[in-house]
């Protein structure tokens, strides 16, 4: 087995999410590699749920429509899902819920109900009974599922496991799944990923207002907060949420926010606030579908110009948009020291896919993140909060310092903070900050901003940003391409990418939304993209769906190997 | 220290006979005193909004974060959290802080976080050339309501009083001696504690006449009583008609701080990295 | 007389915009187009204010550095603006306070203290009793300043006239302005015109929370709402502004705010919200320097991007930066029509300079604002609000309307306005308002949207946008080139603008902003500019300004008749 | 009219047992009664924030504005200052308007614009799962509060009382005729109406058994008293002891309304261009 995609599905509340995770952690175990996308619609019980857990030998990034096996806890599962069905998928249902119809496939019913009935078992446990049938049909160890149900589900594990093994046990086996030579890897969504990494660069506090996809983050915060002594503030709004990050920053404490398109509108004022007062402040930008309250719970890289203008005024910023949790771990350290080194906002721009998705996590792979201390006043002579240097940054001081008074400024002001309305400070303020931004991006020649894989030959190359990573090397792959990654989309490494660029004649740009905005960023800086293959119906690509629209185009369709094509309704494509 | 030592280089673009320099002078003196008595000029941080109220940041010099208008409050709260052992004083405008910042206002309350906000209550946005703000009197007449407002003034105490603040007084900018008691009292009050100091605009609403005519200073009050308190608050609704206006202490009382709940959470040196590959184990 | 500058300058709180404004009048009463730039720092009383009064015979939307004459009430006025004079120009200044020292200049004193003290007058009337004298200074009949006081000052009017005639009298003739044959125009500042315009096309509501330079477009609005029935709300934040136009849009109100870079900030979730329900308003986003509070009576053009791309999600709207009065008029009269007829958000993006400068204003040549009709539901089957049509645009009804109901929905909504999660439903209303901005594309060939000026054959051209018209227009003139206007910013008229360049091999552009806004925006179209000239010190060009930084273009410098290569130590020049 | 012709076809998504049901049911009825009774429906317009609450517009086949986050009562207040002849109801959530859009709250009562408010408060943030909310006890414990919250909680009549509702009374999901009745009261009064709904949370927050136990009915109060009413308001103050919970009508006064001085403000037909070229001249 090389490639596996399991698809559990039943309604809000049934612990989707969690049952997913077990699948992904059985695999984890078999030294798969995993990725766990989760479909859940804007409600809290009832509706539709789902987790596509796919398994492969190599690293992957993305969900396939077709699934090698469909766990129905319900009928609306089986209904939504048989069309993922390929015929030699396997079918798992319960037996005492779900009625099958015609199936070509293998099916394997499991008495779930009369089995919790048995066990006096509360309704969640339905979840555990299954998968132990599930082990059981794909060939998993009884011993592996009891490892995972002992690690990862301490309460209530004996009835769990007795539960779990009256699954396994009335269940039949149609395969085997190999153990690899690989080791197991952490799994973990991306704002998992991107909690661990600022807190590896020196966070000490965390101010959110709930909002999906960012709210993870503020869970998983509050939850390790007393392991690593970070203070966290769920304020009134999101108004307060930045002007706290603010005000914890100039007390010297590093902090971070978190939120999404609706939130951080509210954050554009206190944004250019930072921008004036060259204030440190990080910003977890978790994108979904709009405009306004859109589809909370589905995915969209629909603001990528709102962040990178965002608030009155010039001043630079720092924004990356990591491709999955390793990147998100890397970058977000980088993003915190960045935010401290140059005193800028700074982004990690996210999406529903990249938080909320779940990836493994090898921490040496992802490069290892420093907890860098910004520029301290030398504590000789009068400290000015905003004093020229030749990097335009100023040291920092907090209070308190005896002797000294700490300015921060929201007007135009001078060096030592004071308002003033004077044209000449006006325009040496504005560029002192100009010059920290042409300081960062020179700084920023030294990271990997810009990343290429793939076929490194290839005249064609898909062009991508966020989540869209894993969908676009994996089809590049299939098609002989190249893939490359922006990762930085400020301050624009126009060079790095111009070097990507080198020998591409064809460049097709794979994005989220429905005005192509990485290639509208792009063109700004001359770099024409000849295809945009672009999905904005909340759903991220799936494997298939990349495929497909790449095999649509003229000069490529020919080198497809083993093309699909099937027509794809939600995708729209535009001509450059 | 002097009171003339906490002055900076800033030219001051007050209105001359603006109240904004009574509380510019009571201040510096508090804070001077303070200083002398053991509460370090260092650790003192002054927040402030946007409006007339707000330049008092570039007139004083102390550490200082000259914030957005109405955003002076959770820049202070969060300066708190960060650092319990300062004193943070926030100077607001009536427009900042019961207008465009009034949610801000209300959970600095509820939180009875530590700090101490000044509100300058001149009854018009000042800096905006006299629009009238949430404490005008109906009918007042500004350049947005030039046929007058239909609305009534809100009551800043007694929203202070309901919200759960835990120190409450009013002042008045003629007469520097009581606003300097009441400031001292406030800062040095652990909660919350709200001043509203009745401010002369002498540019957009000339107050002065009609207060000297109708405030008085409270004496022997209650001020553990609720009901005491806000029977005082409510005797006057920030009407235009004649009713007497009483300064001083409303109301005082300890409860439970935002930030005695933080100041236990210290950032961990050594271990970080152990902390973090013990818990990626449990991620497998 | 051709071209004449005088300045007055004094405290704030001495009524120096009046007195400039009396000024104004005083020229154009004698058939003179003229131009008023006013500056003033962030305080109410004291500080200093000066009013820049060009006259000439021409049409003119920009000042001049140098001065014919200085009105110096103060001694602070004659040392600040001392510079500007030149050997020809007359002073006149208040004899009993100001201290000449060292002239070459015409100078005339005026007892002003001492006339007041004569005729027992209040302080403020310094400024008739000074101009009294600046009449006689000039050559202007008294009957001219008589019938000026005597429309504009009647509180007080026979002791103003007293006082002015006394400052008439102890002054003497240095010159002699002579009548032109042109008409008089009214005088109006760029905010007065945009409130017109939107009266003019129907405007039902305006909601504000004062903010400068839009302020005063609140102020006027207040004033006139009893003729024209506007209802006028000024509520607790701009939050609260926004959703309250947008409930006036939906009850059936056309509706308008009006705010600056800060104050837009917090409109922005509720421009996405006006986004994704269509919503039509209109929003007057008046610039001033920053980011943050940063000089809040100074100008910038600091927001463009912003302004385009505000907002979460992607949905169209319509951009307008007008130029000068006439403009302000016509186009703000079009965006309250674009906004209703595509039920988008619409911005007039004005500044400090087009929102507070004055300007001459006429009707006639301004163009014809119509109150146009949006489409309105034809009565038949059931009504619903997000119905699919050619254009995209579905038909309005509001509430109440018998038998229907009528579903304005923030979510992603069916037809009716019920929220849904569908993929297809979200990709179509995506569609849809895609589809809007291109039928409003096309709906803008039919509109003036770039305005070309000056030599058509010129292969050099001038690109500015808003303010920057007037002094592009007349720097141009003296240098032979051409100058392109670009109104509309959205829709990008794309096309429009090529058109213009055609012929055109070095484009210089000319920014109120530090990062070239307009240069950036042209070159996601595949336009380059060649030289970029860019103050950002808040303040304006002046015409010395420009004309001094375009002689500096190499390939142009030899081409300027009368240069002038004074340093202008605040301006930015980068090189494309 | 019959209640269920205010049905939609939309699919209800609340969890099974929520309170928010009664409060969908209260209403349908109440809103199909004052049909039959001469206030038009087509006259009826809905505004609502987001969250569980909010989902209401979708159930009820009424005219509606499903807002944004915090934001029902701006929108709602324009509706009315537009068209003084439609009835305004807002829906709101906790989270909604005592958190994100507290200050818009604080204004309507202050402004005593005629549109009634329904506080659909189940002390949690439901939509964005269980995070603690303005009116949550002390010590609740929610995903964003693991270790629990260190605040007290706000009591939201208290508070409007302060600022100047017209009519403040506390409902309670389980119990629709209660429900139905200070409904009907809260729409057909003049003023701006607010109703505390105890709207049971079972997902996150389920008090049913404790409120079941603590809450009565409010039988002979002087609901034209400010002192009776604040008495019955705080005597409980949204905390988790076993303090009895008072439901019923706190609070009615008649008083000035924005919307009044809005009524005779209609736009000019004829005669525009004349004014325009008129005002021109003025500006010679
Ligand atoms: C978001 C935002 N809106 C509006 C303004 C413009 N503004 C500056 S000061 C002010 C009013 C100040 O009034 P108040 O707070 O009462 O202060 P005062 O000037 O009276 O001291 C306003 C509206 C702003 N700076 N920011
Ligand atoms: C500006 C903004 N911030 C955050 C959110 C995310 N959000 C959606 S619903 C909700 C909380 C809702 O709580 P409440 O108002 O109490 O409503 P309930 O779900 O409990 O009915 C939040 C925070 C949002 N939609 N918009
Ligand atoms: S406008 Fe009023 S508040 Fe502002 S400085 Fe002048 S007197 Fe003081
Ligand atoms: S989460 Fe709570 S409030 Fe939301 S629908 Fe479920 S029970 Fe109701
Ligand atoms: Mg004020
Ligand atoms: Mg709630």
């Amino acid at each position: 087995m090389d490639d596996f995609s399991t698809l559990i599905g039943g309604i809000a509340g049934d612990g989707i999410n969690e049952a997913g995770m077990t699948v992904a952690r059985l695999f984890n175990r078999l030294g798969y590699r995993i990725f766990m996308y989760y479909d859940y619609p804007s409600l809290i019980r009832g509706g539709h749920n789902f987790s596509l857990v796919r398994a492969s030998r190599r690293n992957i990034a993305v969900h396939r429509d077709k699934i090698d096996v469909l766990i129905a806890l319900n009928q609306e599962t089986l209904e939504q899902h048989r069309v993922r069905l390929k015929d030699s998928s396997f079918v798992i249902y319960d037996a005492d819920k779900v009625k099958l119809g015609d199936m070509k496939q293998k099916c394997c019913g499991i008495p779930v109900t009369q089995i919790l009935k048995e066990e006096a078992a509360p309704a969640v446990m339905k979840n555990t009974c299954i998968l132990g049938g599930f082990c059981r049909v794909v060939g998993m160890e009884w011993a592996v599922l009891e490892d995972v149900l002992k690690k990862h589900m301490p309460k209530k594990l004996e009835q769990n496991l007795r539960v779990a093994r009256k699954g396994y046990d009335s269940a039949v086996e149609f395969s085997r799944v190999e153990k690899t030579d690989q080791q197991s890897l952490p799994i973990m969504t991306g704002n998992q990923a991107i909690s661990l990494g600022l807190i590896k660069a020196g966070l000490g506090a965390y101010v959110a207002y709930p909002m999906t996809p960012s709210s993870s983050v503020l869970d998983f915060m509050a939850r390790v907060s007393p392991d690593f002594g970070i203070k966290i503030v769920h304020p009134e709004s999101e108004i307060a949420v930045m002007l706290m990050a603010e005000g914890f920053a100039y007390a010297g404490v590093k902090s971070a926010v978190g939120t999404s398109g609706g939130g951080f509108c509210l954050m554009t004022e206190a944004l250019s606030l930072a921008g004036s007062a060259e204030i440190p402040v990080v910003i977890i930008m978790a994108q979904r579908t709009g405009p306004s309250t859109g589809l909370p719970t589905y995915t969209a890289q629909g603001d990528l110009h709102f962040v990178l203008n965002a608030g009155h005024g010039e001043f630079p910023r720092f924004v990356v948009s990591p491709g999955d949790a390793e990147d998100a771990y890397y970058w977000s350290g980088v993003a915190l020291n960045m935010a401290w080194k140059y005193q800028v906002p700074s982004f990690i721009l996210s999406d529903k896919i990249t938080s909320e998705s779940q990836y493994n996590f090898d921490l040496a792979a992802a490069g290892e993140v420093t907890e860098e201390q910004p520029v301290q006043w030398s504590g000789q002579g009068q400290y000015n909060r905003y004093q020229y240097t030749e990097t335009g940054v100023s040291p920092l001081a907090f209070a308190p310092v005896q002797g000294q008074k700490i300015k921060s400024d929201s007007y135009t002001h001078d060096q030592f903070g004071i308002t003033t309305e004077d044209a000449k400070i006006t325009k040496e303020m504005n560029d002192k900050r100009l010059l920290k931004e042409r300081v960062m991006a020179r700084d920023l020649e030294g990271y990997e901003t810009v990343k290429v894989f793939g076929d490194m030959s290839s005249k064609t190359a898909l062009l991508c940003w966020g989540s869209n990573k894993g969908v676009c090397i994996e089809a590049a792959q299939k098609f002989g391409l190249k893939t490359i990654q922006v990762l930085v989309l400020s301050p624009f490494p126009e060079q790095m990418l111009k070097q990507a660029l080198s020998g591409v004649e064809t460049l097709i740009d794979v994005e989220c939304n429905s005005t192509a905005q990485l290639s509208r960023l792009a063109a700004c800086y001359g770099i024409k993209t000849d295809e945009q293959i672009l999905k904005y119906d909340g759903r991220p690509f799936s494997l298939e769906d990349l495929e497909a629209e790449i095999g649509k185009i003229e000069k490529l369709g020919n080198r497809e190997k083993n093309g699909n094509n099937e027509k794809h309704e939600t995708l729209g494509r535009i001509s450059a | 220290m002097n009171a003339k030592d906490l002055a900076t280089y800033a030219k001051n673009t007050w209105c001359p006979g603006c109240g904004n320099f009574s509380i510019l002078s009571a201040m510096r003196s508090v804070l001077a005193q303070l200083d002398e008595e053991g509460y370090p000029i260092e650790n003192v941080v002054l927040v402030s909004g946007i409006g007339c109220h707000a330049k008092i940041t570039d007139y004083m010099n102390v550490n200082s974060f000259y914030s957005i208008h109405g955003r002076a409050v959770p820049v202070a709260t969060a300066i708190k959290l960060a650092n319990p052992d300062l004193k943070v004083i926030c100077f607001s405008g009536d427009g900042d802080s019961l207008a465009e910042g009034l949610d801000h206002l209300i959970f600095a309350a509820k939180r009875n976080i530590d700090i101490t906000l000044i509100l300058h209550d001149n009854r018009v946005y000042g800096l905006t050339t006299g629009q009238y703000t949430p404490t005008s009197p109906l009918g007042y007449k500004g350049k947005s309501t030039p046929f007058g407002t239909a609305e009534l003034p809100i009551n800043p105490p007694e929203l202070m009083l309901a919200c759960g603040a835990t120190y409450i007084a009013r002042g008045y900018t003629h007469g520097i001696d009581h606003l300097q008691k009441i400031f001292r009292e406030a800062i040095v009050h652990k909660g919350f504690s709200f001043v509203d100091v009745l401010q002369v605009c002498v540019s957009y609403f000339n107050m002065y006449e009609a207060y000297n005519r109708r405030v008085y200073e409270l004496e022997g009050n209650d001020t553990s009583s609720f009901d005491e308190a806000l029977k005082l608050i409510r005797s006057w609704n920030y009407d235009g008609g004649e009713t007497k206006i009483p300064l001083g202490k409303f109301y005082e009382a300890d409860a439970p701080r935002l930030d005695q709940a933080f100041s236990s959470i210290k950032p961990i040196g050594a271990g970080k990295d152990e902390k973090i590959k013990l818990m990626l184990e449990n991620f497998i």
